[in-house]
């Protein structure tokens, strides 16, 4: 399906005052971006994925992006029948207790990839079955990957 | 043959759960990987991956680093397919420029992708052997990947972290002996790989501890996200070099290896035949390398246009994504690896419980894990 | 009575094994790929493009090529090199100029990763081959790569 | 000197002798194997210390001997120690009833094939007890595994020696030679001879812990298996004893089914010390064959390791001593 054809057929899922949280944009990225709200996430991944239209069933990349002042995770869907890309953001603002939903019961994938975006941006997600530090050990204090973290000893900036 | 008991016993004698920690130092873990096995005699319950032992915050570094930086940090994720990786960053750098780099940088860019691919693949072939109890496997594999290796070094002047991609195309041009040393090496390799089946594909013992053993259903391996020949002995059709072809992986024919039946046999084979495939585009590839420049010059300082970059390559282990945010400054705002051992590491709790220590052995081997890679 | 072509076929496949590590025998004295390292030293030659440590090639009138405009410096992504240079007074011209006081190599960080060699503008610094780089102890990694007395060879402008 | 003096001063002399020989054959296997196996591998093999490397595993043991003995702190330290002594005692009781040759035979007994059988499974306990007394899981696992193992196998072993025993009419090792004078039982047997000749040896094999019935060290399931916790000189003995395992193995084969000491087709009879060149070179051969099996094939699993044994070589083994006991009975056997 081509971009707009996606576009159109997830606009189509919501009904109109909860349509316009979604945002739309191929802007600076070749895959067709959608940006949605926390409290949608779930149900609109829930939705790319079992709809036949779009059946977004891989999701081949989760990360976690600190943008200056708001933490977020990106998702990266591709639809196995379909061959089809579209790119998932979403965005909280609160830094110290960013709170998503977790997409592991639609994706198995999720389940190591949220961990470790909870381990380096410390990104809570609702409903995770084993969400602990993955990577880092269990004491560590921050979240490495924030652009606010500072490590004088260990860290080299140019 | 799996022995089927079924606990009858009482309460007394209730068979009890124990844990073992399977590494960081532990032979078939390949590594720093360290599991946390819960274990009732030999019959594993759980498995619980820990990472974190060789983690380098890959990441982390890039967004300091500018992209020619980036390009050989990368050689230090999978190592062992150090030119592929390294390769993706230089896609997508040139692919944010508009830099259309020259045919020859393509072609030859396949071609050590795929050598390195043969190489990677070798290595896992040695080591699948020597996990399962065959030693002489293991010196045969390396036999064959140091010829690689040495072509490699003749080229690149590294065997291992070769950084031989800048971007806008190769650091050297290729070395007056590339191509006569691929060829002989074709020519040799193409004897081996026949030696390889007959002595360990074909033999009952390997058989019987591979069959059926560690089963990943397709609808598992797409739902965990599984890449690379993992997916595919599952039956799930994902070659990068297929769907989204780079670099001159368009120009050649090959097949996909596929495989149903998602077993560790499955795998292995599928890695089998994968090394014919790569030397079948190695072959296409090496008589016609065009004539041309082995570089376009770019800035000193590489700056990408703000924006979102997604770069996906097919590494010896699966699809290695590269995902920059860039803001138009000298390194990336944020820079991430989707790396193809993480999410195939995540399917092993699932497909090995139930099975034996020994099985759990077989089924890492084929999973093929490279531990800076799942780290990063 | 699968049950005993299944023995037979076992015992085939075994045998099949047997043949090839026993050809591998029979041939051991031709095929061994054994690399006889400290005893082949004298023999032992690496290829050119090989990549062992940077050195800084000097002429017979103990002249190197090193303008020290530092851009090697800027490459290393590990902070390998550091040049400490003034400014010096061209005899020929009577301009100041940049000159090299000590090109600073530290052996332990270097990555071998070509970006300094590959960016050098007068080709100052090349690759030697020398691969036995081990020393008891860790300072003496730390090299000054341009001889004492050395200067910069005339005609050479970056 | 009074007779009982002699007698011991004789029997320790003779100890003296079978210690040495058990040394020496011990560190040689091991060089053997090494250099086997490097040639099965593309290699060199070690070649460094003494003549093409003849040393090199006496350098090894004065290496172990000089180490320090470590061990942890939660071990059973009595059992822990006394485990390589299990080990490398049964051993080399049961080195003291090998036929050499006609004379050099230091314990000829009339049971002489019973009580190797049973003294190559008293080194279980041995192992038994190491893996469990270093109270270290992977060693346990190692150990238990061992159990099930050599309990299995014993009865292969055993009925297949066995079947050959049928033909000879005695368990003694001497007899079973000289009842080989008209032709080696394996060609007396013929065919039911053959197929226990391959069970012995695969189940002779996986008695002896050697690869592809490796599982008890299972080096990359379990680390090191049972002798995880062992360093240095106690190490050395259970290393020491796997190999003079495989040389008792083999050279029970030998004397049971190719004739012991005897020279093919009788060529030299005329000279009986050659006897014990005859018995060590037909020893080497399935020596050999065994390095041969360890580095060519892929370790079993532990329940097809039972499989094997319970589902294929036990059932065959039953028949087979039916077909041999016919044979026997029938005078359908070949001599010359």
């Amino acid at each position: 399906m081509t971009n707009e054809g996606l576009q159109k057929c997830i606009n189509g899922w919501f009904p109109e005052q909860e349509a316009g949280a979604l945002e739309f944009t191929e802007e600076g990225s070749q895959f067709l971006n959608i940006t949605v709200q926390p409290g949608q996430l779930h149900q609109l991944m829930w939705q790319l994925k079992s709809d036949s239209e779009t059946h977004f069933d891989y999701l081949f990349c989760l990360s976690g992006v600190d943008w200056c002042g708001e933490l977020g995770v990106v998702y990266h869907l591709e639809s196995t029948t379909h061959r089809h890309i579209a790119v998932v953001k979403v965005k909280t603002g609160d830094r110290e207790h960013p709170v998503l939903d977790s997409v592991c019961d639609i994706w198995a994938t999720a389940e190591f990839h949220e961990r470790e975006v909870f381990d380096f941006f410390g990104i809570t997600f609702n409903n995770h079955p084993n969400l602990k530090r993955l990577f880092l050990t269990e004491d560590w204090v921050g979240f490495p990957l924030r652009k606010d973290y500072e490590d004088e000893v260990n860290m080299i900036i140019k | 043959m799996p022995m089927e008991i079924t606990p009858t016993a009482t309460d007394s004698f209730k068979s009890q759960e124990y844990f073992i920690n399977m590494g960081p130092q532990h032979p078939a873990t390949h590594g720093v990987l360290r599991l946390l096995l819960t274990i009732d005699g030999e019959i594993i319950k759980k498995v619980e991956p820990d990472l974190g032992y060789i983690h380098r915050s890959i990441e982390k570094m890039c967004e300091r680093d500018s992209y020619q930086q980036i390009v050989h940090l990368t050689d230090r994720m999978d190592y062992l397919s150090s030119h592929i990786n390294n390769e993706a960053v230089c896609l997508v750098v040139e692919n944010a420029l508009g830099l259309e780099v020259p045919e020859r940088v393509k072609v030859i860019r396949t071609i050590i992708g795929e050598l390195t691919r043969i190489a990677s693949h070798c290595l896992w072939w040695g080591v699948m052997g020597m996990d399962l109890g065959a030693f002489t496997t293991f010196f045969l594999g390396f036999r064959d990947r140091e010829m690689i290796n040495d072509i490699f070094e003749e080229t690149c002047g590294a065997r291992l972290t070769m950084n031989y991609n800048v971007p806008g195309g190769l650091m050297l041009d290729i070395h007056p002996n590339f191509v006569n040393r691929v060829k002989k090496f074709v020519a040799h390799f193409k004897t081996k790989i026949p030696e390889y089946d007959e002595l360990i594909t074909g033999n009952i013992i390997f058989q019987k501890r591979t069959k059926g053993v560690g089963i990943l259903s397709r609808e598992d391996a797409i739902s965990f996200g599984a890449s690379g020949p993992v997916a595919r002995a599952s039956g799930y059709s994902c070659d990068v070099r297929k769907y989204h072809p780079y670099s001159a992986l368009d120009k050649v024919t090959f097949t996909e290896s596929l495989k149903t039946g998602g077993d560790t046999l499955a795998r292995y084979e599928v890695r089998i035949r994968e090394m014919w495939e790569s030397l079948s585009i190695v072959e296409q590839l090496i008589d016609n390398i065009p004539e041309g420049d082995h570089r376009v010059s770019t800035n000193a300082v590489i700056k990408l246009p703000a924006g979102e970059y997604y770069q996906k390559v097919e590494t010896a282990r699966g699809e290695l994504g590269v995902y920059v945010i860039s803001s138009g400054t000298k390194s990336p705002y944020r820079l991430k690896f989707r790396s193809p051992g993480f999410s195939n590491l995540s399917v092993l709790n699932h497909i090995a419980v139930g099975s034996k220590i020994g099985d759990l052995v077989a089924i890492m081997a084929t999973i093929d894990l490279v531990i800076p890679d799942i780290d990063r | 009575m699968s049950y005993f072509s299944d023995i037979y076929k076992g015992i085939r496949t075994l045998l099949k094994g047997m043949s090839v590590t026993g050809r591998y025998f029979l041939n051991s004295r031709k095929g061994a790929i054994t690399q006889q390292y400290p005893d082949n030293r004298d023999t032992l030659k690496m290829f050119d493009r090989f990549r062992g440590e940077v050195i800084m090639p000097h002429d017979e009138n103990n002249e190197h090529a090193c303008t020290g405009c530092q851009k090697c410096e800027i490459a290393c992504p590990n902070g390998t090199i550091e040049i400490i240079w003034d400014r010096g007074i061209d005899e020929e011209t009577g301009k100041k100029k940049k000159k090299i006081d000590q090109f600073i190599y530290h052996l332990g960080l270097c990555t071998m990763c070509g970006l300094c060699i590959d960016v050098c503008p007068t080709d100052a610094i090349e690759w030697g081959q020398n691969f036995e780089n081990s020393v008891y102890d860790r300072t003496k990694l730390t090299r000054v790569l341009n001889k004492p007395g050395s200067t910069l060879r005339p005609g050479v402008e970056d | 000197m009074p007779e009982g003096v002699a007698g011991i001063a004789e029997m320790i002399l003779i100890a003296l002798v079978y210690l040495g020989i058990f040394s020496v054959a011990g560190l040689f296997l091991v060089l053997v194997e090494r250099r086997v196996a490097a040639w099965f591998q593309l290699r060199i093999g070690p070649n460094r210390v003494g003549f093409q490397g003849i040393l090199q595993t006496l350098a090894d043991a004065l290496k172990l001997v000089s180490k320090e003995l470590t061990g942890t702190v939660r071990a059973d330290k009595f059992l822990y120690n006394l485990a390589p002594y299990f080990v490398i005692i049964s051993a080399l009781m049961a080195m003291s009833v090998l036929p050499f040759s006609k004379e050099f035979h230091a314990f000829d007994i009339n049971i002489g094939v019973l009580f190797l059988i049973a003294i190559s499974s008293i080194g279980v306990i041995g192992i038994l007890l190491g893996g469990w007394s270093s109270n270290n899981k992977f060693a346990l696992i190692g150990a238990m595994r061992s159990g099930v193992q050599t309990i299995s196998y014993e009865l292969s072993v055993g009925l297949s020696l066995l079947t050959m025993v049928l033909i000879s009419g005695s368990l003694q090792l001497s007899a079973i030679v000289e009842v080989q004078k008209n032709g080696w039982l394996i060609v007396q047997g013929h065919i039911p001879a053959v197929i226990a000749f391959m069970i012995f040896m695969i189940s002779g094999t996986a008695e002896t812990n050697r690869a592809p019935f490796d599982i008890v060290e299972a080096e990359s399931e379990l680390g090191a298996g049972f002798h995880t916790e062992y360093s240095g000189m106690k190490f050395a003995y259970f290393f020491l004893a796997e190999f003079i395992n495989m040389f008792i193995i083999a050279a029970i084969a030998a004397t049971v089914f190719f004739g012991g000491w005897l020279s093919p087709f009788g060529i030299t009879e005329s000279l009986p010390w050659l006897g014990v060149f005859w018995f060590l070179l037909k020893t080497f051969v399935l020596v050999f064959l065994m390095m041969w099996f360890r580095w060519t094939f892929p370790r079993l699993r532990v329940d097809q390791l039972l499989t094997l044994e319970w589902k294929y070589l036990l059932p065959v083994n039953l028949v087979n001593i039916v077909a041999m006991a016919l044979i026997v009975w029938l005078n359908l056997t070949i001599q010359f």
